[in-house]
């Protein structure tokens, strides 16, 4: 299985075609999170992301053995962007090809899930006015 | 005993890292001892330590040679 | 919800994140079907893709709104090619975007699996040699 | 009746439209005459009519005036 992992600047989703075709996979799946506009009721203005680098991508190399141990792919990419990031802006980024569609449906979910889990990633969420928090997910 | 801080870690800590004497020698001590030094970080739902950049045990030892990172919830996609 | 809803000559996935993005969406789940090299076995050479057009459209249609109702969706496509498609050409795309990644997820395989099941559109198949065979779904 | 022809259809009849006289009033009638007429079409694992442009049922009635077309299982995607 071939893949691409990077945490980067900017995430362009124009690319993930060619990134993820492959002669034997008849489907590609692809999930892209971006920044939007509301937060728990609260209005957002842009996002910031900070990375543990070095750990985030060996996380995110230790999902993509794990999903292609579990599922049948032929490519596979995991994106994490960083910096600040403006409403719809992509900030996250994964999909898989495989030959049937249930593979990348299924590896698909689990890179979003695991990442979102697992990815020493942080993010700061600034709200109209001044407001800044550090988002720590709820129980 | 160099600890990086990441989040709002760095936040409660009021640094990116942390240059200071530790006696922990592993990563349950370590917790404590931060958790004296800082008490907010109680506050965190969880709180966990990466040693050479791996996510490690509470039994796990540390020393001046590894790489240490405080890390709090993460929160990235 | 904005839908757009085609049977076209060429799918361009390189504008699928303009197609769905949304200030309200932090999620969009996009699936690709491609032509695949190998089928039971046999080495494919290319598809052809023939639609009852008018009323695949109508077809599709109803079920963009299905979906709609049963998700909170921003914005859904729904696109199938016809035509002579090689190895590695994309012969279908259906995505949406949504606030949350579940109904983005749950929607795409829904659009993709009732696309299969109900739209009026046909694949011939062209094998190494001179074979030539419509595809007929096994029970 | 003209009657319009896709996919496997289209071969089995060898052409892509049926203009001929059918005395079927209804789908499940067009069927049998379909059938009577090219016997072919009972390999199919299943035969669908539209009647303008929409699934038709058994009993849905057919005349002259409606667009009418025979759906063998399709396979888009």
């Amino acid at each position: 299985m071939e893949k691409k992992i990077e945490i980067i600047e900017h995430i362009d989703p124009s690319v993930i075609y060619k990134d993820l075709s492959h002669p034997a996979s008849g489907g590609i799946c692809v999930f892209i999170g971006a920044v939007r506009d509301t937060t728990q009721n609260q209005k957002v203005n842009s996002l910031f992301f900070e990375a543990y680098e070095a750990m985030a991508l060996k996380e995110m190399e230790k999902i993509a053995a794990a999903a292609s141990k579990q599922w049948n792919l032929h490519r596979l990419i995991m994106q994490h962007a960083v910096g600040d990031k403006k409403v719809e802006e992509p900030v996250v980024l994964v999909g898989a090809s495989s030959a049937h569609r249930d593979d990348c449906f299924e590896a698909c979910r689990f890179l979003i899930d695991t990442l979102k889990e697992k990815v020493p990633i942080w993010k700061k969420e600034f709200f109209d006015g001044t407001d800044e928090v550090w988002v720590t997910p709820h129980p | 005993m160099k600890i990086l801080l990441f989040g709002i870690a760095k936040d409660i800590v009021g640094n990116q890292s942390l240059d200071e004497a530790f006696q922990a020698k592993n990563v349950a001590e370590l917790k404590q001892e931060l958790i004296q030094k800082y008490p907010e970080f109680t506050k965190l739902s969880s709180l966990a330590v990466a040693v050479d950049e791996e996510y490690a045990n509470d039994d796990t030892p540390i020393s001046a040679q590894n790489e240490i990172a405080i890390i709090p919830p993460v929160s990235g996609g």
